[in-house]
């Protein structure tokens, strides 16, 4: 279990490190005035105590200097924590080029966790060591929060939005995950753990050593979208009613009313629940809403098959798809602190 | 009225009080029955009513702390069931805040002395402040409603979705318990803006203000220009509990972070409500046990306005992990340490004011000394969640209970706690057992260290805020906090008992018992119905000791 | 004698009579403005549609506040406090605005390698 | 105009003073009173605009995410009515303006008339109010809509046999916020109708004098606030997109 020093939590990633240096320099600012002024008020208070019962204060108002001494160096020390903790949290907001991704669904009561290569897991996670995670994670129902105290991470689950936070798990073990956001009743049952694994170890357990075999996330999602009957309309052929998807995720896609947007994971997932929002160019707006229809995974899913079609030169959907994207590739990132959904990209009007 | 020369006892206060008798005619027997206390517009008696229902309130709210710290004793969630806990944290959390905090120092010490400190017969709108009260006690009817009928259980932040669409508690009535109440604090706000401006006693400029009332001034501030943003927000999550429109409800279209950011708009300066005033008291306080003018007066006057403008401007720093953006993140946190400079003049500037004073320790001076101490720790761990990148681990952890609790308890709570021992000879006209308050006061630091420190390092092992159950390895924090908890329940109860005592067997206390500066202390103890035979004519600066010639009455 | 603080006493209380004249040339005003608003809303200026809409509402509530409020004959503090209204509106609404338009602009990893 | 005598103690509330029944024991004359209460009706005016902010903050914000909606939304409501609401609405702001000049001459008759115009143009206000409302709760034709929908964003409201209105949630934002801006004004509406009963009972019995006539001036400053909140309604809420 937790083997960490009882006073701060192991530090078993890279950012950890990073996070506690500040929090200790920021310990020994706060013990350093704290008895600058206790020990003041102390001295004063005894020194200068009252010895007659008639006895008044001296008549000091004030002096500028002081006042302007122990303004500057608060500000300075404030600039100087400020620019600290917003370099370590852009290190943290920031993921690198190439991470692992796993998706996080929160749901009332359980983390469900689910790896591209098909495995599916409630509470628990198994992650490798030394290699950079992106978790992408979102909520079903109410506002959840993604915390993983040993790797100083924590990201909200925000229903209707994908938002992400990345680690680099340095040590293996098993370490608490919480759930940070109050979410009702069971908000305290919603923990698990993570298991960081040597990198072989983890491909075993890939490997269906220590899951189910089963079908890829992508695999899941081409059966979805068979048995939904969005080929019908959406394979890319002459006669189809519905745009191409090939190479769509990261393409910009020209919309109805003239203005272009980026198809990312959210616009995916817009798209299947709420189709009218963003009508492609030169399409008519005849496809039905799946809402409530899809669950959150089944659109992570059906995101993932759609990012591994395979792209033509060209593909049809309206709007220049870059070229020649490989199968498998990274899948698009939710754009950053995430788009919300419909309208973010559109100019006001 | 030369007090005679003798060795100063710890009690100083009684030597000069033993020659005291209780003026005939005061505020308080000027007419009886409860008619003339129910439908009083003297905004003394309003003071006082607020005094006993907010006193009901602190002692409710202070229940469900209890309940919450039993229940936490254990790891596991054996005490209560999860759903009776959340909702005890809940109620704890709106009854402490909105019903105890907010109004406890301005509607109470601040209704009572502005006029007095003023100079004025009373406040601006005295049918207004006797409004103010009613919606003050029909805001609490309907949260004691929503309490009898089940209680709220979604954290006093009401966030939605989970406020709006899936609770089932009694959100409805406490949301509009809140509404309620938020416009008595926002009458309250009006009243003392108008009465500082329009209603000074003759030769009172600005800067000859008590910083008592800058202080409250500087809040009115924020009860004007915040508390409509959080009565709107509570209005629509109702509008969308009651008619699913989907103004943050995710499914259907809206924005849960929309909540957030409308609630935290007010929520935050709503920390400074609470707190300005404390640190108003403590600049009364100071200045008069030190018997000497407050160090660098316009710094600290100014630096209460600073904190009541720039705290608009902070509130991101409560969503750095929700989902909002990192550039906005930045703006925020950059904000954020902003509005800590204000307040660390205001602590240094009391330090000095210590410098070559003549201090005495007379309760109020010891509540002084402990809201220095633990402000200065609340504000400095401001300063760890005003960093991006250790928020990130420590939000919605106990290291930020703490942080708050820091501030509210150990800030505003002594404070409160000060200012009433401190006036409670003018307000009642008998004087405090000062033993008794001494013990109390002692065990009040005691009790609050011990239950809240730990909860900082606790918080920072990552247990998360508002757990029923929680991970073995925290068990040793929370068993010490909930024994802090208890001696802090004990150390509460005490004044309640010796001030109720107090207020028939103490002494006479005289008009101006800590010899000290202050129109207040200009008139007698109970002040009459008009607080002043003759309008002061205020001629010298504030606090001056120095032995200049008497402020010349009328 | 009433000891009395004549320096509470802005000008605003010796009360600046308007003539009725005012009063009616600023409503012929507004009124203008209303139908100018309406008419501008049927031409496309693009993205300038919702400023035009807005500068016409504020001139019209400029005008009410000015004349038909008398903030022009009040004291300096009335002033104040109308201006403080609008700087916390202004501030509600940009720094709310600061977060809803820098979505989707963190530098997220290229998406094609 | 201010008078020297100091009020005698007497009990809180007005209290006989030569010659001015109206000053209350806590003011020294009756301009500090009337500055007072000045100051204090534009403190709450600025409160009043920060609890409608909060709604105008919404409203900013979903005009950024569902401007389509905005757009689909605002061509629903009935331009004529909204104009001539607006038109209704400034005209009693001018009535309201007059009633509190002919206070401040001592024209009493004057002010009751005046005042009695402000109320007949805030109940047509109020009644073409109502007519928009009923029409927003039957069936009929939106543009978007390929069928009937009611326009109430009730969410089993704004559904037509079962399937949510095409155009979906984007146009529901809208008429949420049409409903909760324009519902607030309106309750403020009835607030303020309700007081100027109360103002104009006063008037007719002769209360105010060009001394003392802060009633009827701080129902001004209400009303005219309130016309202040439906001058911005009306381009944000009826003129989101006209042209095509």
């Amino acid at each position: 279990m937790q083997a960490g020093t009882p006073l701060f939590p192991v530090q078993a990633s890279t950012m950890a490190s990073r996070v506690d240096n500040l929090y200790f320099f920021l310990i020994a600012l706060s013990a350093f005035f704290t008895v600058l002024i206790v020990a003041l008020v102390a001295y004063f208070a005894v020194k200068y105590r009252r010895r007659r019962v008639d006895e008044i204060g001296a008549p000091i108002h004030g002096s500028l200097a002081l006042e302007l001494v122990w303004t500057g160096i608060p500000l300075i020390l404030a600039m100087v924590l400020f620019v600290w903790g917003a370099s370590v949290y852009f290190a943290l907001a920031r993921p690198p080029a190439e991470t692992l991704d796993i998706y996080a669904v929160g749901k009332q009561w359980m983390w469900k966790f689910q790896h591209r290569e098909g495995q599916r897991e409630i509470n628990t996670l198994h992650v490798p060591a030394n290699v950079p995670v992106r978790m992408i994670i979102t909520a079903e129902d109410v506002l959840h929060s993604l915390y993983i105290p040993s790797f100083r991470v924590k990201m909200d689950a925000i229903p209707g939005r994908y938002t992400q936070l990345w680690f680099t798990a340095t040590r293996t073990g098993e370490y608490h995950v919480f759930c940070a956001e109050y979410c009702g009743t069971n908000h305290s049952g919603m923990i698990g753990s993570v298991y960081v694994m040597e990198p072989e170890q983890y491909q075993a357990w890939l490997g269906g050593g220590g899951a189910p075999q089963g079908a890829s996330l992508a695999q899941t999602g081409e059966q979805l979208f068979t048995q939904l009957a969005c080929v019908t309309c959406h394979t890319g052929g002459p006669t189809q009613r519905g745009p191409a998807l090939n190479g769509l995720l990261g393409s910009t896609v020209t919309l109805e009313g003239g203005q272009s947007v980026t198809a990312t994971p959210a616009y995916v997932r817009e798209s299947i629940l709420e189709p009218m929002a963003k009508v492609v160019a030169g399409y008519p707006p005849i496809m039905p809403t799946f809402q409530g229809q899809v669950s959150e995974e089944q659109i992570l899913a059906l995101t993932e098959y759609i990012k591994s079609l395979p792209a033509q030169g060209g593909g049809a959907h309206g709007g220049a798809a870059p070229a020649g994207a490989p199968a498998g590739t990274q899948p698009a990132v939710p754009d950053g602190g995430t788009a919300v959904p419909p309208g973010s990209q559109q100019p006001q009007r | 009225m030369s007090p005679e020369i003798t060795p100063v006892t710890t009690a100083g206060a009684h030597i000069l009080a033993r020659g005291a008798v209780m003026p005939a005619r005061h505020y308080l027997n000027e007419s009886g029955g409860w008619k003339s206390w129910l439908l009083t517009t003297d905004h003394k008696r309003i003071g006082l009513l607020y005094l006993f229902s907010i006193t009901v309130f602190f002692f409710l709210g202070g229940l469900f702390a209890l309940a919450v710290r039993l229940e936490l004793l254990t790891p596991a969630g054996d005490l209560m069931s999860a759903d009776m806990y959340n909702r005890a944290f809940t109620m704890h959390g709106i009854i402490m805040v909105f019903f105890f905090l907010i109004p406890s120092i301005p509607a109470t010490l601040g209704n009572f002395l502005l006029p007095l400190m003023l100079g004025a017969k009373d406040l601006a709108f005295p049918r207004i402040n006797l409004l103010s009260w009613y919606l003050f006690i029909i805001g609490g009817l309907f949260a004691v409603a929503s309490l009898i009928g089940g209680g709220v259980d979604t954290g006093w932040t009401f966030y939605a979705p989970y406020s709006s669409m899936a609770s089932n508690s009694r959100v409805l009535t406490g949301a509009v318990g809140v509404f309620i109440t938020g416009f008595s604090s926002i009458l309250t706000g009006l009243n003392f803006i108008v009465t500082t401006h329009r209603m000074r006693a003759p030769g009172m400029t600005w800067m000859k203000v008590p910083l008592f009332v800058w202080s409250h001034y500087a809040t009115s501030l924020i009860f004007i220009l915040g508390t409509p943003v959080v009565a709107i927000t509570i209005l629509l999550v109702a509008y969308e509990r009651v008619m699913r429109v989907g103004i943050f409800d995710p499914s259907i279209g809206g924005d849960p972070v929309l909540f957030q950011h409308l609630f935290w708009f007010y929520s935050h300066p709503a920390v400074y409500i609470m707190v300005l005033p404390g640190m108003g008291v403590i600049s009364e306080v100071i200045s008069a046990f030190s018997r000497k003018p407050i160090f660098g007066y316009s710094f600290v006057a100014f630096s209460s306005l600073a904190i009541a403008v720039i705290g608009f401007l902070v509130w991101g720093h409560h969503m750095f992990v929700a989902g909002e953006t990192p550039y906005s993140a930045l703006m925020f946190s950059i904000l954020s340490y902003l509005v800590a400079i204000p307040s660390a003049i205001k602590t240094f500037n009391w330090t000095a004011t210590l410098y070559k004073g003549s201090i005495s320790y007379e309760t109020p001076m010891l509540y002084a000394f402990g809201f220095l101490g633990l402000f200065l720790m609340g504000g400095l761990t401001g300063l760890f969640v005003a960093a991006i990148a250790v928020d990130v681990h420590v939000h919605d952890t106990y290291f930020v209970v703490a942080h708050f609790h820091y501030i509210m308890v150990g800030g505003t709570l002594m404070a409160y706690l000060g200012g009433i021992h401190y006036w409670w000879p003018k307000i009642t006209g008998k004087l405090y057992p000062e033993g008794w308050a001494k013990l109390s006061a002692l065990l009040v630091f005691v009790g609050f260290n011990l239950t809240f420190f730990p909860q900082f390092i606790v918080g920072y092992l990552g247990m998360p805020r508002r757990y029923h159950m929680y991970p073995p390895e925290f068990q040793v924090w929370n068993v010490l906090s909930t024994a802090g908890a208890t001696i802090l329940g004990v150390g509460y109860v005490f004044p309640m008992v010796y001030l109720a005592w107090s207020w028939k067997y103490g002494k006479p206390a005289g008009d101006n018992p800590f010899n000290v500066k202050g129109l207040e202390w200009e008139t007698t103890s109970p002040p009459p119905t008009f607080n002043f035979d003759r309008t002061p004519v205020v001629t010298d600066a504030t606090y001056s000791y120095a032995p200049q010639k008497e402020v010349n009455v009328g | 004698m009433s000891a009395y603080n004549a320096e509470l006493e802005p000008e605003e209380y010796h009360e600046h009579h308007v003539p009725r004249t005012t009063y009616y040339a600023i409503f012929v005003s507004l009124m203008v403005l209303t139908f100018a608003t309406v008419g501008l809303a049927f031409l496309n200026l693009g993205m300038f549609n919702v400023t035009v809409a807005l500068a016409v509402a504020v001139t019209k509530a400029a005008l009410v506040v000015m004349f038909f409020m008398h903030m022009k004959y009040s004291s300096p503090l009335i002033k104040l406090v109308g201006f403080a209204a609008m700087v916390w509106l202004g501030m509600l609404l940009l720094i709310t605005l600061s977060d809803y338009l820098t979505r989707g602009w963190l530098m997220a990893p290229p998406i094609v390698r | 105009m201010g008078d020297a005598a100091l009020a005698q103690a007497g009990g809180p509330g007005t209290v006989e003073v030569h010659g001015h029944s109206r000053l209350q024991h806590h003011f020294d004359t009756l301009g500090q009173q009337k500055s007072a209460a000045t100051l204090g009706m534009w403190v709450f005016i600025a409160q009043e605009v920060m609890f409608f902010g909060g709604m105008f903050c919404a409203y900013m914000v979903y005009r950024i995410w569902y401007y389509d909606g905005y757009v689909a939304g605002s061509r629903e409501l009935d331009l004529v009515l909204g104009t001539v609401n607006t038109i209704v609405l400034i005209a009693s702001s001018l009535t309201v303006a007059l009633a509190v000049n002919a206070a401040s001459e001592g024209r009493r008759q004057a002010t009751v008339i005046l005042l009695g115009l402000t109320l007949v143009l805030g109940l047509a206000f109020l009644g073409i109010k109502y007519v928009e409302y009923a029409s927003k709760f039957e069936l009929h034709h939106a543009h978007h809509a390929a069928a009937n929908v009611r326009l109430f964003p009730m969410a089993g409201f704004f559904h037509v046999d079962g399937e949510l209105a095409p155009v979906g949630n984007q146009m529901r934002m809208f008429m949420l916020l049409y409903f909760a801006l324009t519902g607030m004004h309106a309750i403020h509406m009835i607030i303020g109708v309700g007081l100027l009963l109360v103002i104009m009972w006063m008037a007719h019995k002769g209360a105010f004098s060009p001394q003392w006539f802060t009633p009827v001036e701080m129902f001004g400053l209400y009303w005219h606030f309130v016309d202040i909140i439906w001058i911005f309604l009306f381009p944000l809420l009826y003129l989101v997109n006209r042209h095509h």
